[in-house]
């Protein structure tokens, strides 16, 4: 049986898994971050979803929305570095978007994935090629918005490879942004570490979903 | 690769018990705020413009090693090698403000960018007036034609010690503003690495190095620097970073200037010290005045081996304040 | 076993440009005494007792970074980690004495025993009278019965700024015997490795050590210190090293100190202050007062990972004399 | 044919060819100060015997006290440390003994040889059996002195074979003096640098003896 939308109940759990799932994540992505940042981008994001867990583990919300920014707060303040900005912004921007839905679904989920991209641009200007996050992040919007009809689970599929392609994307791109960019020509060949978590993110909730159907 | 030994208790709360550390050795002139990894002056003069500086944990004694008398306000500290986050920033500027508003002094680096301005829209919705400095002194990070690109390195305390003097005399946020502004753009750095650094949460090397290796254009934290070269003889090494400093901001016979040999963590006193004798012999061949020579540990990158050379062009203004005497942790000039 | 990278020029000429750099960053307040491997101050006050220190150079910035106002008024260098020889401490001896003879201060090492006391017969034949104080702080060195045969480490820096606050005011070099005495006999301290330092000459380290062993009761050069011990956490490990201080040296509530943590080399600042975090601990349990706190690179060993703690126990008169400010490269205190 | 006495020019060559052979000494010396000292004996010595070196090239004597004098006074002014000041005292008592004489020999080195030990004790204060350089010396002085009728080669062999025996010797103690001192049991088992380096200068004076012979 396949899902169309996701309840708050549900979307909560999914968060939940996805916050167990990025802590697992830690020394992969500190170690993506060695080779062109500062190292310490797993780090960050385990303590952040640490927090995120312990957070929703112990709250109820109203709607959707109040979740989402909850799940931004908690990484803005707990992460910090230029991830504790980006993916708190991310989140922040999302439940902005779903405001007080009740439930997720292919539509406001992709209204949510673009008020979190324009979240982020706005606090940190990068564009599409800069080699960050945006570069996995944004095709997974335009992926979101196109699609038309899927159930929850072949949605987050298309959003997932997406963000998967942009990850790989940007290897062949040279930094302009964040602490890799002083390595200019020296961070080609290896993918964005931020890029990474995003895709991760994606693929995390996709396995929830399809856990469930 | 080499084992990394420190001496911590749990890798976690580095950042933390450090700071506690920190405050512990002011004897009462700074005060933590707890739950916001903030420390500010018990003794902070009524009707003050504020300054607040920060940004990530590791660099010690940087940031919070530089407020006291004549420095900072207050400094507010992210985990290692991570910016403070908004929440944490706001706290601060709260503790800050005297209703003259709180300028926020930082180096320039995504995250501290992000998460300094997200502060600053917080600080505003509570009618605390602030203004930014981004410190890029790091010559190595970028071309002049894209300096907001490059990096804040050691020279932050060659800024932050001209600001903390002029926020203790100006009397509007304005003034304190264009001062320190100067005085960033009077900065000018550039660092070397002969071994890395790591983060005691990993417990591993940020980068490699080979043995005859070093990373050229090096910044503070785990990420590389802008090339590789080969280890060469100290004067050799001193030239090609005066010179690459000097092309970026010429200096002329008669011009003034304050030199920083900053130990990025591991070098000894007494390598800066024969990178220091090169130094002098270059500007007194070229007849430049040294006006005062700092040399130490002051913005380090945990256990890197390395250090960098930073240098503040003084005009009457600059040094004025940079004579100021300074009362800190780290930092104590008369 | 890795590389050793040092930024030097010839590792023949590093104790010379080192100190040359040294009084380059001075500024025109200590001059170089040529072929002595020596400074003086330019401004030694007329008819002074005083105050010459010195010992093998690689300690950077002991000793010379301590010579300055109200602090020694010379230092001899020799090589690295070898004490200097007789005629070049007798060549300082000369440019420092005004008639009222100059006191002798330095750590107990037999070389620098044997050197001091020839250049004091020299100097005893030319007519100056000259008096010795070694330092021999180590607790780990040897036991409380054979203190004589204790080593000098990082408490040198607390004898220094005693010794150099009296010898501005006394007018006698019996008063800056007696007092300086006091001094050490009141100061106390004890050093741990983590890793070997090396020495330039010979571009290899001095010692090897496991990946989780430290070397406990270390010293100030290559030699090793009195047992192996293993790595444990930061509290443990100052728990440990602050009984041991106690048991030679035992304190009452209401005691004050002067705490000294000194950096051996490659230590970072954040695991000083995580350490100052448990020292002060203890000290606020056991109603000790702690006076002062001094947090850095004083007295190294190369690249040696490690760090020291020192006590001085004051009383009403050391610290009148500990409190009198102090201007010199190395230690500005206010 | 057997030399039974050097002359002024001879002695000179010997301590030239003695300060050539401790400079190619350095790396064996200070490897054994690695052990249980600080680490930097050979190059003190090699300093100081590559003074010596410079100084004997461009000098004349009147006398062989004179001679062994300037040795002394340039170890003790370029050497450093404690190894300076022995060293140093070593010659120059070794000077005062032989005073105004123009040759060397078994005689007036035993006697000098016994005023070198005297000056060195006098300053350092080390008794044998505390892992000295006397422990490597006294032996020597004390063979100097019971010898009688050797040629200079039957003599220097014997002398350098009673500090061998003596610095063999330093194996079993515990240093009580100088760097090592601070290691306690942890010295045992290894040699005291100095006493090898006494061994040392004596197998050189022996060797160039031999090389005239
Ligand atoms: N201005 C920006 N906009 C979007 N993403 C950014 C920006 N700056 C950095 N990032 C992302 O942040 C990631 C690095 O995160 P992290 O290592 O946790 O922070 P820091 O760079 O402060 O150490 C980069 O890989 C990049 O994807
Ligand atoms: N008091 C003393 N009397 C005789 N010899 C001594 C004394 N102290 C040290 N030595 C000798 O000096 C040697 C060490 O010399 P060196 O390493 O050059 O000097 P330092 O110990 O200053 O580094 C020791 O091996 C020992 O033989
Ligand atoms: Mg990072
Ligand atoms: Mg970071
Ligand atoms: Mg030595
Ligand atoms: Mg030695």
């Amino acid at each position: 049986m396949s899902v169309t939308e996701l309840t708050l109940e549900q979307t909560q759990q999914m968060m939940l898994y996805v916050s167990q799932k990025m802590q697992e994540s830690k020394d992969l992505l500190s170690h993506a971050d060695q080779v062109i940042g500062d190292g310490d981008h797993g780090i960050g994001m385990a303590r952040g979803f640490e927090s995120v867990e312990e957070k929703l583990s112990h709250s109820s919300y109203l709607n959707c929305g109040e979740l989402f920014k909850s799940v931004g707060m908690t990484l803005l303040s707990t992460i910090g570095g230029a991830a504790g900005a980006v993916f708190g912004s991310l989140f922040m921007g999302m439940g902005k978007g779903l405001s007080d839905a009740q439930v997720i679904n292919e539509t406001n989920l992709s209204v949510a994935l673009q008020a979190g991209l324009e979240l982020i641009q706005k606090r940190g200007g990068a564009k599409v090629g800069d080699k960050t996050m945006i570069d996995a992040l944004s095709p997974a919007v335009d992926a979101a918005s196109d699609g038309k009809d899927l159930s929850m689970g072949e949605f987050l599929d298309k959003i997932s490879l997406a963000a998967e392609e942009g990850k790989e994307k940007t290897k062949d791109m040279v930094s302009k942004i964040g602490k890799s960019k002083t390595q200019g020509e020296r961070s080609l060949g290896f993918p964005d570490p931020g890029a990474i978590s995003v895709t991760l993110i994606f693929k995390f909730m996709h396995e929830y979903v399809r856990s469930i159907q | 690769m080499p084992v990394i030994k420190k001496v911590i208790n749990d890798p976690k709360q580095v950042a933390k018990e450090s700071l506690e550390g920190l405050v512990l050795a002011y004897h009462g002139k700074v005060r933590i705020l707890e739950d916001c990894s903030s420390i500010v002056r018990t003794d902070l003069p009524q009707g003050k413009v504020g300054l607040l500086v920060g940004g990530g944990s590791g660099h010690e004694p940087l940031f919070a090693g530089f407020v006291g008398e004549n420095l900072a306000d207050g400094s507010v500290n992210g985990n290692v090698f991570a910016a403070p986050s908004p929440d944490k920033i706001l706290c601060a500027t709260q503790a800050i403000d005297q209703g003259k508003g709180v300028l926020y002094l930082y180096g320039n680096y995504a995250g501290d960018n992000m998460n300094f301005d997200i502060a600053a829209e917080l600080a505003a919705d509570l009618d605390i007036e602030t203004r930014t400095v981004r410190i890029w002194d790091d010559v190595a990070s970028a071309p002049p034609e894209r300096i907001e690109d490059r990096r804040g390195i050691a020279g932050d305390l060659f800024v932050i010690k001209v600001a903390g003097a002029a926020a203790a005399s100006v009397s509007t946020l304005d003034d304190l503003f264009r001062i320190t502004t100067k005085a960033r753009d009077y900065t000018r750095s550039i660092g070397v690495a002969l071994s890395p650094g790591s983060i005691p949460e990993t417990g591993e090397y940020t980068f490699e190095l080979g043995p005859d290796e070093i990373e050229i254009g090096m910044g503070l934290h785990g990420e590389q620097g802008v090339s590789r070269g080969k280890l060469i003889p100290a004067d050799e090494l001193v030239d090609s970073m005066i010179d690459r400093i000097l092309e970026d901001m010429p200096l002329e016979q008669n011009d003034k200037v304050c030199v920083l040999i900053n130990n990025l963590g591991a070098s000894t006193m007494m390598e800066l010290l024969i990178v220091n004798r090169r130094v002098m012999q270059r500007f007194s061949d070229d007849g430049i005045k040294v006006h005062d020579t700092l040399i130490g540990s002051f913005c380090t990158s945990q256990e890197m081996a390395g250090f960098s050379i930073s240098l503040l062009k003084l005009d009457d203004e600059l040094e004025k304040y940079y004579d100021t005497p300074a009362d800190s942790f780290a930092l104590k000039t008369r």
